[in-house]
């Protein structure tokens, strides 16, 4: 079996004159959470982006480097780029529902990727079920989307995103404008999706990186400084710099 | 040197100036639709509507020149909004700004700039002479697209700007081709000002008198082909009421006009509304 | 409304009178309680800063000093504001002769799309129909008291935005100082400005406090404690703390404000 | 090809033509009126005002002058009057006023130019005619129509540029202590210039272009105007009135007129976009 889902190789990404990633190398396993964490504009919210290319989006950039998702170099040019995001979903930090309704939502993605449309409503209930919402939403889901709470928005936007059947679910922060209640339950999904999925969380928050996930690297001025085992990391960082931002020097 | 006066004095003087102008400003407006109402409205009987006009106008209705008006309006949108909102779409979806898009934006802002008469005379020249089509409502209708054609590019390009850049995200992250972002999300939360660029094409449209008067002619029969002349309710007011055939079919053609164009406007300027509330 | 034990504790801490003197003031935005029973005075001739979390209030007590909140609509002020001996929120106050006398700075540097020269003369064309003479010395000495008339003195009739983001703050105080106020309000002066700027605009108003009362509203703590006097402290629209800017740093006698001052929130 | 570049090759073609069509609309009005102009000599065509075109003379200096006379008219009483209703409804109306005015006087825009040449010769007409003299079909009815007229362009652009002049700018004057008005004519209108300037020349452009409602209440003699109580005919109603029976070297003369007409029309909006652009 394949040691990594994911792997960076020397990835380097510019914007401009600006260089967002430095040299970035490291492995994602499968069925893992894992977390990357850092400063504000240290590179976490690209190297997120590469994954599925939504870099492609921004003007004047400049990648370097290979990304390796199984055995696919993404970067090559001969990447299906819409099928890659079909396989690597990606939640944005705002909850950012589409103005239709809970269940156009959710099936938006699956119909225009040709999924069958009689498993429509299976696929509804499983990916809301699946992002603990649906108990919430079961009698509405004619509703519009934009009529949910915050929380329940953020939420929608994970099932969305599981609704597509995706291999890797990148997550940017997704609980930053959330309160602590609706941030327990996204982190409690988390922990049931791990056993299907690959995730990678964003965060600048330490202490959820610390509780949700398996793995961390530590980002610092576009750098990888420190990977590790996510307990180890927190109890014994063996850099000084991860220790400073941990215990909350700076950052 | 005249003495200073004290600025609280200057500035109720000024704004009471301003206020006044804007007074009066708003009288004109209010006389016009007053005037044109009061003399036209009791021409408005189903009668007027309904038949067509008998000696050159004199008598009869307008019935004729509704359909006409109707179908060289219908022929300009149908023909205007595809190339406009795809025009709009490649601005704003497929290009960075530079200078395709520079050149592009510019040659429609000068469409929007160029008087209706050298329209006329272009159609004129091209469609009922070079091409053959004669005075008809091909000619029109081909003449008056190109007239509208500025403003639906330029509503349609604010309308699918306004659309939030999330949403496009949100799209690609899901896995959307650019082309289904467009079709499914994009599009349709642009849709309402779009409809309004084209409503305002409308009211243009039926305004419209110096290009049809040479590329629609003004045959006073009910037109049944693309090929047949049709003199429409401008082209029909206008004639009327220069040569003095007849004041009250010349007043009640008007507020018919004038009534449809500030409605349609109005129904556009509150749809364009609902959008900016919508996405700020 | 009644003053709770803790509220007349804050009156007793600070000091009665001061050129500015404000009591019981309360400022609702439509619903919203923005500052509650406000009682403070700032002293002539000194440099108060207020700091606070951003929406606590402080600059919208800032901007209660001069009325510019009378621009915005649905906004309701009770309470005393009394500058000079008079209450500025008594019907018949001329707002102009208020505002020449009570001037403000603003966060981002706000040159008029205009010449130099036009941007230091606006004041006092506003005000009256000042000489040439009159202009020139005015315009010398306003803008030779912001350190800025050798900069500027040989091109006064270039665009003011052509200038430094600290030129520009320069150049709105000296527009300032041109129409002679006591009084002059600064709200976050530097935030748009690199450290070096920074500390020259603090040096600055170090030079100004010798002749004029000024207020300012900072974000930046040590800013707060290099260049005030006196440093009123506020949180959710309360003054909570008020008094000598030493004291506040060293032994703060409310626990939000020592909170505060050591990062535990803001 | 796969389906991206095939929409994104379609979508470049429609908005290709779009454009296309202002390229053919120069070219044909340019080969049909150009060699007519070669024929009769340009300085002939520009400054002579002698216009018998059975007679083969092609001149049609006295309609320019009318064209620019009727459209500095029209500015003379549009401008003001449009700048003030801006001004008012940017800087000195609640948001409640402003939500109704601005919808109210963008309707005069709505009103066909035929009704406004109908009202004055109703209206307009006789009053001249009768309180200041002359036949009332002049120069001053086309000014004060076409002056009505531009009002809701000069408007709205100038409302754009007033409301695109940063706040920070009317907080730093209102601070100084001045009054609301000082704040609008010494910084506001200074720095809306640019896009007030753009409103009146694009303003112009639609002086100049207006047709129909020209032609109902300028009287169209083919002269030089000696007062504004005389009957004149622009280039634009020069065209409209005789196209409709003109034939052969008749006919390239109108399109000649038309050339003159675009290129004022060109050099305008080009000048417009250029300020635009330097803001």
């Amino acid at each position: 079996m394949k040691e990594y889902k994911i792997r960076l190789e020397e990835l380097s990404f510019f914007f401009g004159d600006f260089q967002a990633l430095d040299q970035v190398s490291l492995e994602i396993r499968p069925r893992e959470i894992f977390g990357l964490m850092g400063p504000a504009k240290s590179g976490k919210s690209t190297l997120l982006r590469v994954l599925n290319r939504m870099c492609d989006l921004i003007p004047e950039v400049r990648v370097t480097g290979r990304v390796w998702l199984d055995d696919e170099d993404i970067l090559s040019p001969d990447c299906d780029v819409v099928n890659l995001r079909r396989r690597v979903g990606l939640v944005l930090s705002k909850p950012m529902p589409l103005p239709r309704s809970i269940r156009e939502n959710l099936v938006l993605a699956p119909r225009l990727a040709g999924r069958e449309r009689g498993k429509m409503e299976e696929l509804v209930e499983t990916s809301l079920k699946a992002a603990q919402l649906w108990e919430e939403v079961k009698d509405r889901l004619n509703d519009s989307a934009l009529k949910l709470s915050g929380g329940q928005q953020q939420r929608l936007c994970l099932a969305r995103t599981l609704a597509m059947e995706p291999e890797v679910i990148l997550l940017d922060e997704p609980t930053s404008g959330l309160d602590p209640i609706s941030t327990a339950k996204i982190e409690e999904t988390l922990s049931q999706l791990k056993k299907h999925y690959t995730i990678i969380l964003v965060s600048n928050n330490t202490k959820q990186i610390a509780r949700a996930t398996d793995r961390t690297a530590y980002l610092l001025m576009s750098r990888i400084i420190e990977i590790g085992d996510t307990a180890r990391i927190f109890t014994i960082p063996k850099d000084k710099r991860t220790d400073d931002y941990i215990s909350g020097r700076f950052g | 040197m005249i003495p200073r006066l004290h600025p609280k004095v200057t500035q109720a003087a000024a704004k009471t100036l301003l206020w006044a102008l804007t007074g009066l400003t708003l009288l004109i407006l209010i006389f016009i639709i007053v005037n044109i109402s009061i003399k036209g409205l009791p021409q408005m009987t189903l009668g007027f509507l309904f038949q067509d006009p008998q000696d050159m106008g004199r008598h009869g209705g307008i019935f004729s020149t509704i359909i006409a008006t109707i179908y060289v309006t219908l022929l300009a949108i149908v023909l205007a909004s595809p190339l406009g909102v795809g025009t709009a779409i490649y601005l704003t979806e497929y290009t960075r700004e530079g200078w395709a898009t520079r050149i592009i934006r510019f040659g429609s802002e000068c469409l929007a700039g160029v008087p209706s008469i050298i329209l006329g005379l272009f159609g004129f020249v091209l469609f009922v002479m070079k091409l053959g089509f004669g005075w008809s409502i091909l000619s029109g209708g081909l003449t008056l697209a190109i007239m509208v054609l500025p403003i639906i590019i330029r509503t349609s390009e604010e309308a699918i700007k306004a659309v939030p850049q999330e949403y496009r995200e949100v799209c690609f992250s899901l896995g959307l081709s650019q082309w289904q972002t467009i079709t499914r999300i994009v599009l349709p939360s642009a849709l309402p000002g779009i409809t309004t660029g084209i409503m305002l094409s409308v009211g243009r449209s039926l305004g419209e008198t110096a290009v049809l008067l040479f590329t629609a002619g003004s045959a006073l029969r009910m037109p049944t082909t693309l090929f047949d002349s049709g003199r429409t309710m401008a082209v029909h007011f206008y004639i009327l009421a220069r040569e003095g055939i007849s004041m009250p079919n010349a007043y009640g053609t008007a507020a018919i006009l004038m009534i449809s164009i500030l409605l349609i406007n109005l129904a556009a300027y509150t749809l364009m509304q609902r959008l900016v509330k919508r996405y700020s | 409304m009644t003053i709770s034990p803790a509220d007349s504790d804050k009156i007793l801490q600070c000091p009665l009178e001061g050129i500015i003197t404000l009591r019981r003031l309360n400022l609702y935005y439509g619903d919203f309680h923005a500052l509650m029973e406000v009682n403070a005075a700032f002293q002539q001739q000194s440099i108060t800063a207020l700091i606070g979390p951003s929406g606590c209030g402080k600059s919208t007590l800032l901007r209660t000093l001069n009325r510019m909140n009378d621009l915005i609509p649905g906004i309701r002020i009770t309470g005393e504001v009394v500058i000079d001996g008079q209450d500025i929120y008594t019907p018949g106050v001329d707002l102009t002769q208020l505002r020449k006398k009570v001037g403000m700075v603003f966060q981002r540097p706000n040159p008029f799309p205009l010449s130099i020269y036009d941007n230091v003369v606006y004041g006092p064309r506003l005000h009256g129909r000042p000489g040439r003479r009159e202009l020139e010395n005015l315009l010398e000495h306003s803008l030779s008291s912001v350190q800025l008339w050798d900069e500027v003195k040989d091109r006064l009739q270039t665009p003011a935005l052509a200038l430094t983001e600290e030129q520009q703050q320069r150049l709105c105080i000296a527009r300032l100082l041109a129409v002679e106020p006591e009084i002059l309000l600064m709200d976050e002066p530097c935030s748009a400005l690199d450290p070096l700027a920074t500390l020259r605009i603090e040096e600055l108003m170090r030079e100004l406090k010798k002749l004029y009362t000024i207020i300012i509203v900072t974000h930046n703590m040590q800013q707060a404690a290099r260049v005030s006097d006196d440093t009123g402290f506020m949180y959710l629209g309360d003054l909570v703390e008020f008094g000598d800017t030493g004291q506040i740093f060293t032994r703060p006698r409310d626990t939000r404000t020592e909170d505060y001052i050591t990062g535990k929130y803001g | 090809m796969d389906q991206g570049k095939f929409v994104e090759r379609v979508l470049f073609l429609l908005a290709l033509s779009s454009i296309s069509s202002l390229v053919v609309i120069t070219v044909f009005i340019f080969l049909e009126g150009l060699p007519l102009i070669f024929q009769t000599g340009l300085t002939d065509f520009i400054f002579s005002s002698h216009w018998a075109p059975t007679k083969g003379h092609f001149g049609i200096g006295a309609m320019i002058v009318s064209s620019l006379l009727v459209t500095l008219g029209a500015m003379v009483l549009g401008v003001p009057l449009g700048l003030a209703c801006a001004i008012v409804l940017a800087e000195f109306s609640s948001a409640r006023v402003r939500a109704f005015l601005k919808p109210t006087l963008e309707l005069l825009a709505g009103i066909p130019s035929v009704v406004y040449g109908f009202l004055g010769v109703i209206w307009l007409v006789p009053l001249i005619r009768n309180y200041l003299g002359g036949p009332g079909l002049s120069l001053l009815a086309a000014a004060v129509i076409l002056g009505i007229m531009i009002l809701p362009t000069v408007i709205s652009i100038s409302i754009d540029a007033l409301t695109a002049v940063p706040d920070i700018y009317r907080d730093g004057s209102i601070a100084l202590g001045a009054t609301e008005w000082q704040t609008v004519r010494r910084v506001v209108l200074p720095a809306a210039s640019s896009g007030i300037i753009t409103a009146v020349i694009l303003g112009m452009g639609r002086a100049v272009g207006e047709t129909m409602a020209v032609i109902m209440v300028a009287g169209n003699a083919i002269k030089l105007p000696a007062s504004i109580l005389d009957p004149v005919r622009t280039l634009t109603s020069n065209i409209a009135l005789e196209l409709g029976y003109a034939a052969g070297r008749h006919r390239e003369a109108l399109f000649a007129t038309g050339i003159v007409l675009f290129v004022i029309i060109m050099i305008l909006n080009l000048s417009a976009t250029l300020i635009t652009r330097r803001r």
